[in-house]
C-alpha cells in the first residue's frame, strides 16, 4: 500500500476558486484525497516548476478534494497560477492525523494552516461545541469564515476571526484570544495549524493549563517520505512522524517554534 | 550463547552491522540518536561539501515501480564546518562523516574541521561531478581518486572509507585505484544513473532531468559488486543498495562484505528497519550456529 | 482518423512499435508467426554464434523482488547456419537476426548464412565476453567494435543495428564508436550483470554465479540511457529494458526511441501483453491526436 | 501473485522412499505445492547441482508434496541424491492441467509420467469407473501399482501394468493396450503422461475416435515461465501453454510424436 501512495498521479484542476488576493482553492477528482483524514498532505508538483506539500482540502463533491495555496515563492506561486484545465501530478497521503476528541474543541487556525481545521470541522459530531479561532493580518486575508459557519450550522459553535491591525473582527494576535478562552473554560481538545509561533503560543497556553492540544508542524520539505532529512524537527521528522504532534512531545522539542532548517539544512531562528 | 551483531570493517568496529546510508535523515544530531537507539550500528551522514549547499529545487524525489526510488537532491548539506558544529556535543553515536568535493584539497579543508568531533571514519563520496571532466564523475578520473585518497589519509589517522558506484569507467578501477593509494575500507554501491518521465505532462519529473537509482531494483547489482570486489581484494566492504530485509543483509555477508549500509528501506518501512533486520540476522545466527558476523562473511565464495 | 502504430527505425519499417527482445522465446519460425500475429511489430532472434552453443546449466534465471528476472542462459543457440535454415520458409514475420561473436569475421560468415532468408535487420549483440581481454565484453573495446559494424555493413545492405548494455566502458563511447563507423540504429539496453545468493544453502543460485538483471528494475535506467543517447547523437534508437505497460513504451519514445523491445514482461503477462500495450499507446495517441509515433518521439527533450 | 510463484522457497526434505533402484520419492511440507492441480510442475533447484521440471507427486500428508525421480542425467541423479534433512529451492507451481471429465477414464503413465496421474486420481468422484495403465520396461521398474489400486478402492476400476520385457503383467507396450482398450469401449476421458511416443500413439487412439483425450508434455526446460523458449513444440510453449495439451491442438502440432529441441535449441528426432 504504502508503495502505491508513494507513485505520483496525475489530475486535472477542475475548477479554481479565488479566495483572498493571494489564496486560491484548486479542485480536483481523486477518490483516495477526498477521503484523507484531517491533517494528512500531499506532495503536489507542478510540472515544469517545483513540488510542494500541501495539506488536503475538502470539497463539497465527493470524489473530489482540493488544495488551497497562498501565493508566496516561486513553487506556491506556480501551483497558484495553475488554471482550470491544467494538470498537477499529486503522491500521498502522507502524515498522521488529528485525534479528535468530544466535547468543547478550540480551533485555532491562521492562513492556509486553516485547511486541515476545515477537514477537521467535517468530523465533529454535531453535539461538540466548537470554537473555531482564525487569525489573519488583515480583512484581504481572512477566508473559509462562512464556510466553518456553514458547516457548524448544527452545532453549538463560535466562528471568530481576529486581525492584527484590526481592520475586521477582533484586533490582536489570534494567539492572545488563545490564551483569554483556555483560560475562561476547559477545552477537551485544542488544534492548532498555521504559523510556527502561532502553534507555539497555543501549545504553550493549553498545554500549560493540561488541556490536550496537537498542532500540525510545517518544515521544509523535499520526499515527503521520511527520507531527506530536510523536514526534521529536533528528532522529529514532520512528514514521518507528523505533522500532527501532541503538546506533550512539543514542549520537550528544543527546536518547535525556535529553529527551522532551510534548504541547505542550516538551523535558523524564527 | 547468543550470538553477537557486533562486526568490524577493518579498524572500524560496530555493536550492530546495519548502517544509516549517507543522505538518508542525515542532517541532525537529534535524529542520528534517535536512529542508534532504534538500532543502526552506525549512522553516515549527509554527503558535506566545503560549503553549504541548496541541491536541486522539488521534485527531487520519485517513486518507481517495484520498490525504488530516483533522486537528486543534489547534495544539499549545511557544508562541513557548520556540520561539524553540529556533532561537536555528540559522545554516544557513531557518526561516519561523507564527504564530497571536487579537488583533493577540499578532503583537506573538512577533515580538519572535525578534528574535535567523535567521528568513527570518514566516507569519500566519489560520485561528485568532475569540475574539470563534463559528465564524468570524480570516481571516474583515477588520479583524482589517487590524490584525493592520498590527502585523506596524510590528513587524519581515523579510518577512510571509499564510496563506488557505476560512474563511466568501470567501478573496479577505481576500488583498485584506491586501495593502491590506502584506502581502508570500500562502500559499494552509491545510486544507479535513472530518470523518469512523466507520460501526461511529457516531461522529465525530477527537476534535474537525471537522478540515482536506488532501493530493491538495484540490490541484484550492488550484490555482484560487492561479490566481485571481495573475489579480487582482500579489503573491508559495506555493501549497500535495496537492503530491505534481514535475507538482504545476510545476502551482502555472504557476498564478503562485513557491514551494510540502507537507505530507500526507510522509505518504506521506516525507521523500524533496523530493529527488524537486526532481529532477523540474529534468528539467522542462532539457526546457523554462527557466533559472530565474522562467520558468514565471503561464505558464498566457496561453493 | 485512426492514429497509426506504424513507426520507423531509420530504413527498418515496423507496423508496430513493440518488438520482442532478442533471447526471448526466440528460437522457431512457428513461435515467431504466433508472437506477431499476437501484436509484436518485429521478433529479433536469440543471438546467433557461428557454432551451436548449450549455454549454461541450470539455474539460469530467477526471479528478483521487484519484478524483475537475473538470467544466465549463456547465449545457448543453434548457430547461425542452423538458424538460417529454420527461418528460411519465413514470408510474413519481420524478423532481426541478433548476432554475437568475438570476432569481426564471425559476423561476415554469419550475416552470409542469412542471404536467402528474409530479415529486416540484423542486431549486433555486444555484451559477448572478449576472447582476448578477460572481463570484457566486445563493447568495452573500441577498436573491435568498429571493426564489427564495419564488416558487418560491409557484407550485406541491410540495416545493422547495434545493441548496448552497461559494460565496463561507457556505453555512450560505444555508441559513438558505433556511429562513426556506419551503424544504423542503437538498441538500448542489454541486462545489467547481477547476482543472487540464497542465504539457506548460502551459494549463488545460478550456475553461472552472475546474470543480467532485467525487466521493471532496470526500465529508469534503460530511459535514462535513451534519452542521453538521443540528446547527444541523432541516429534511430530502440528502448530496451523492463517494458511492461503501454506507459513504460510512451516513457521510451518521449526519451527519443522509435521503438520499444521488451522480453521480461513476456514472463509475467504472457504472450498478451504485446496486444496490451499496442492498444494502450493507440489510446493514448487517440487523446494526445497524434496521428503517428513519429509525434511523440523525442518530446522530453523539449521541456 | 504470479510474481510470488516466481521466488524460489527453500524445503527441506522430510522422507525419502526407494520406489525402484532408480525411482524415488522425496516428501517435504509446501502449503502451496500440497495443493497443485493435475499436471502442474515446480521447478527443483538441487544448490550446486542443476535445476530442473518435476510433475507435483501427492502426499498422505495435509500440507506436504513429493518429488518422484528417475535417476538419469547429472541434474535428475542430483535430485535422486538428496538425503533426508537436506535443503533443495522450488518455485511454481506452473502450468496448467488436467480437465477432468466424468463417468469411464483412462489413464495411462509411463514411468515418472505417472506423477501426474496419481495426483488426478485424487481428483475422480467415487463413481468414476477408472481404467490405470501403467507402461514399464520391466518388473524391475514398475512402481505405484499399489497406490493406484489403493487410491481407486472405492472406485470401479481396473490397473493395468504392461512390461515390455513380460517381465509382469500383460507383455508388450502399453500403447497396444491402449489402442485395444479404445477400440473395446468409449472413455469419457483419456490421459497420458509419459514417454512422448506414449503420449502420441495414445492420443492418436483415442483421438482418432473422437474421444476426449490429453497429454501433458515434457520438453526441455529452462526458465519455466515462459521466457527462454527452450520448450516449444511448433507454436507452443509447454512451460507456459502446457503442459497439458488437448489430443485436437495436438493432432495438428507438426513436432508433437516426432522432434525435439536440445540444449542449444536443434530441433532432433525422437
Ligand atoms: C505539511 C505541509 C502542508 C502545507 N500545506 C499548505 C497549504 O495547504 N497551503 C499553502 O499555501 N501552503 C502549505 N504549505 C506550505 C507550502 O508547502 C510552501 O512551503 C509555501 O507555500 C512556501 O513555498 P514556496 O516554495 O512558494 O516559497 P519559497 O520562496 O520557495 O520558500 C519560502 C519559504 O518557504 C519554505 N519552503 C520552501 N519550500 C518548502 C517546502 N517544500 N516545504 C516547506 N517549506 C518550504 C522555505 O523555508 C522558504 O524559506 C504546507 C507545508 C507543509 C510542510
Ligand atoms: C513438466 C515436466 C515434468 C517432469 N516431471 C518429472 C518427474 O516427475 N520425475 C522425473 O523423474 N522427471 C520428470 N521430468 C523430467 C526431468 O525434468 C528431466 O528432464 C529428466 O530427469 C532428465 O534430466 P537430467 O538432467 O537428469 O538428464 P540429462 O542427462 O541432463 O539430460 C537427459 C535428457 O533429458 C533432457 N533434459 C535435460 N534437462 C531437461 C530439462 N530441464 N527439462 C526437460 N528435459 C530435459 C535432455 O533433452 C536430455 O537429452 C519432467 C520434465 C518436465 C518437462
Ligand atoms: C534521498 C537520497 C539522498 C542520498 N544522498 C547521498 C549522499 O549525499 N551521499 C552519498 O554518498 N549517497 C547518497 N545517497 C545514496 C545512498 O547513500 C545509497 O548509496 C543508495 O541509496 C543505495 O542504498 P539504498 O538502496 O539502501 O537506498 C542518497 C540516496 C537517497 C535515496
Ligand atoms: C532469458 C533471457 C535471455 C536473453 N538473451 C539475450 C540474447 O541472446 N541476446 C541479447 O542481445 N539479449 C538477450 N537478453 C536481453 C534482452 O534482449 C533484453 O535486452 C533485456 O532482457 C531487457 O529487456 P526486458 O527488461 O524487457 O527483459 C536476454 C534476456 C533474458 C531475460
Ligand atoms: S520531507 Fe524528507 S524526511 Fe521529511
Ligand atoms: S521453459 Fe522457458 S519458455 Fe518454457
Amino acid at each position: 500500500m504504502q508503495r502505491n501512495h508513494n507513485h505520483t498521479t496525475i489530475v486535472t484542476i477542475e475548477k479554481v476558486i479565488d479566495e483572498t488576493p493571494t489564496v486560491r482553492t484548486l479542485i480536483f477528482s481523486d477518490d483516495r484525497m477526498s477521503n484523507v483524514l484531517p491533517g494528512q498532505f500531499a506532495m503536489v508538483w507542478i510540472p515544469g516548476v517545483n513540488e510542494l506539500p500541501m495539506s488536503v482540502m475538502i470539497s463539497k463533491e465527493p470524489g473530489k478534494a482540493a488544495f488551497t495555496v497562498r501565493k508566496h515563492g516561486p513553487a506556491s506561486t506556480g501551483l497558484f497560477n495553475v488554471k482550470e484545465g491544467q494538470q498537477i501530478g499529486i503522491r500521498g497521503p502522507y502524515g498522521n492525523s488529528f485525534d479528535l476528541k468530544e466535547g468543547k474543541l478550540l480551533l485555532v487556525g491562521g492562513g492556509t494552516g486553516l485547511v486541515p481545521m476545515m477537514r477537521l470541522l467535517s468530523f465533529v459530531k454535531s453535539t461538540d461545541d466548537v470554537t473555531v479561532l482564525i487569525g489573519a493580518k488583515s480583512k484581504d486575508e481572512v477566508f473559509f469564515e462562512d464556510l466553518a459557519n456553514n458547516m457548524l450550522k448544527n452545532n453549538p459553535h463560535k466562528v471568530i476571526v481576529s486581525t492584527d491591525d484590526g481592520s475586521y473582527g477582533e484586533k490582536g494576535f489570534v494567539t492572545d484570544l488563545v490564551e483569554k478562552l483556555v483560560n475562561e473554560s476547559n477545552f477537551d481538545g485544542v488544534y492548532a495549524c498555521g504559523p510556527e509561533i502561532m502553534m507555539y503560543k497555543t501549545v504553550r497556553s493549553a498545554h500549560s493549563r493540561n488541556m490536550f492540544v496537537q498542532a500540525s508542524l510545517e518544515r521544509m520539505m523535499k520526499c515527503g517520505v521520511g527520507i531527506c532529512g530536510s523536514c526534521c524537527v529536533g528528532e522529529d521528522l514532520v512528514c514521518r512522524d507528523g505533522t500532527v504532534f501532541d503538546g506533550d512531545h512539543l514542549s520537550s522539542n528544543k527546536e518547535f517554534g525556535h529553529f527551522y532548517r532551510n534548504k541547505a539544512g542550516i538551523l535558523e531562528k524564527y | 550463547m547468543e550470538p553477537s551483531l557486533a562486526t568490524s570493517i577493518g579498524q572500524i568496529q560496530l555493536d550492530r552491522p546495519v548502517m544509516l546510508a549517507s543522505g538518508i535523515l542525515g542532517i541532525s544530531l537529534d535524529v542520528f540518536n534517535r536512529l542508534y537507539r532504534s538500532g543502526a550500528g552506525a549512522v553516515v551522514t549527509k554527503s558535506l561539501s566545503t560549503e553549504p549547499w541548496e541541491g536541486y529545487p522539488n521534485p527531487t524525489i520519485f517513486s518507481v515501480k517495484g520498490g525504488g526510488w530516483i533522486n537528486a537532491v543534489g547534495l544539499s548539506n549545511p557544508g562541513a564546518p557548520n556540520f561539524a558544529k553540529m556533532i561537536e556535543p555528540n559522545q554516544e553515536v557513531p557518526i561516519v562523516v561523507s564527504l564530497v568535493g571536487s579537488i583533493p584539497e577540499d578532503f583537506e579543508m573538512m577533515i580538519q574541521q572535525f578534528e574535535n568531533c567523535k567521528v568513527i571514519a570518514y566516507e569519500l563520496n566519489l560520485s561528485c561531478p568532475h569540475v574539470a571532466k563534463v559528465g564524468l564523475e570524480v570516481g571516474d578520473d583515477p588520479e583524482l581518486v589517487r590524490k584525493i585518497v592520498t590527502i585523506a589519509k596524510n590528513t587524519t589517522d581515523i579510518p577512510i572509507i571509499a564510496k563506488v558506484g557505476l560512474g563511466t569507467t568501470h567501478y573496479l578501477n577505481t576500488v583498485n585505484t584506491a586501495i593502491d593509494s590506502g584506502i581502508d575500507a570500500i562502500t559499494a554501491i552509491n545510486t544507479v544513473r535513472a530518470m523518469a518521465i512523466d507520460v501526461e505532462t511529457q516531461r522529465p519529473i525530477l527537476s534535474n532531468k537525471f537522478g540515482g537509482l536506488s532501493g530493491t531494483p538495484i540490490k541484484p547489482i550492488a550484490l555482484r559488486c560487492v561479490y566481485e570486489i571481495s573475489s579480487k581484494h582482500d579489503i573491508p566492504i559495506i555493501g549497500c543498495g535495496g537492503v530491505s530485509t534481514w535475507e538482504d543483509a545476510v545476502e551482502f555477508f555472504l557476498a564478503g562484505a562485513s557491514a551494510i549500509q540502507l537507505g530507500s528501506a526507510v522509505g518504506n518501512d521506516w525507521i523500524d528497519v533496523f530493529s527488524e533486520i537486526n532481529n532477523g540476522i540474529l534468528q539467522y545466527m542462532k539457526r546457523k550456529n554462527y557466533s559472530s558476523i565474522k562467520d558468514m562473511v565471503g561464505l558464498a565464495k566457496k561453493s
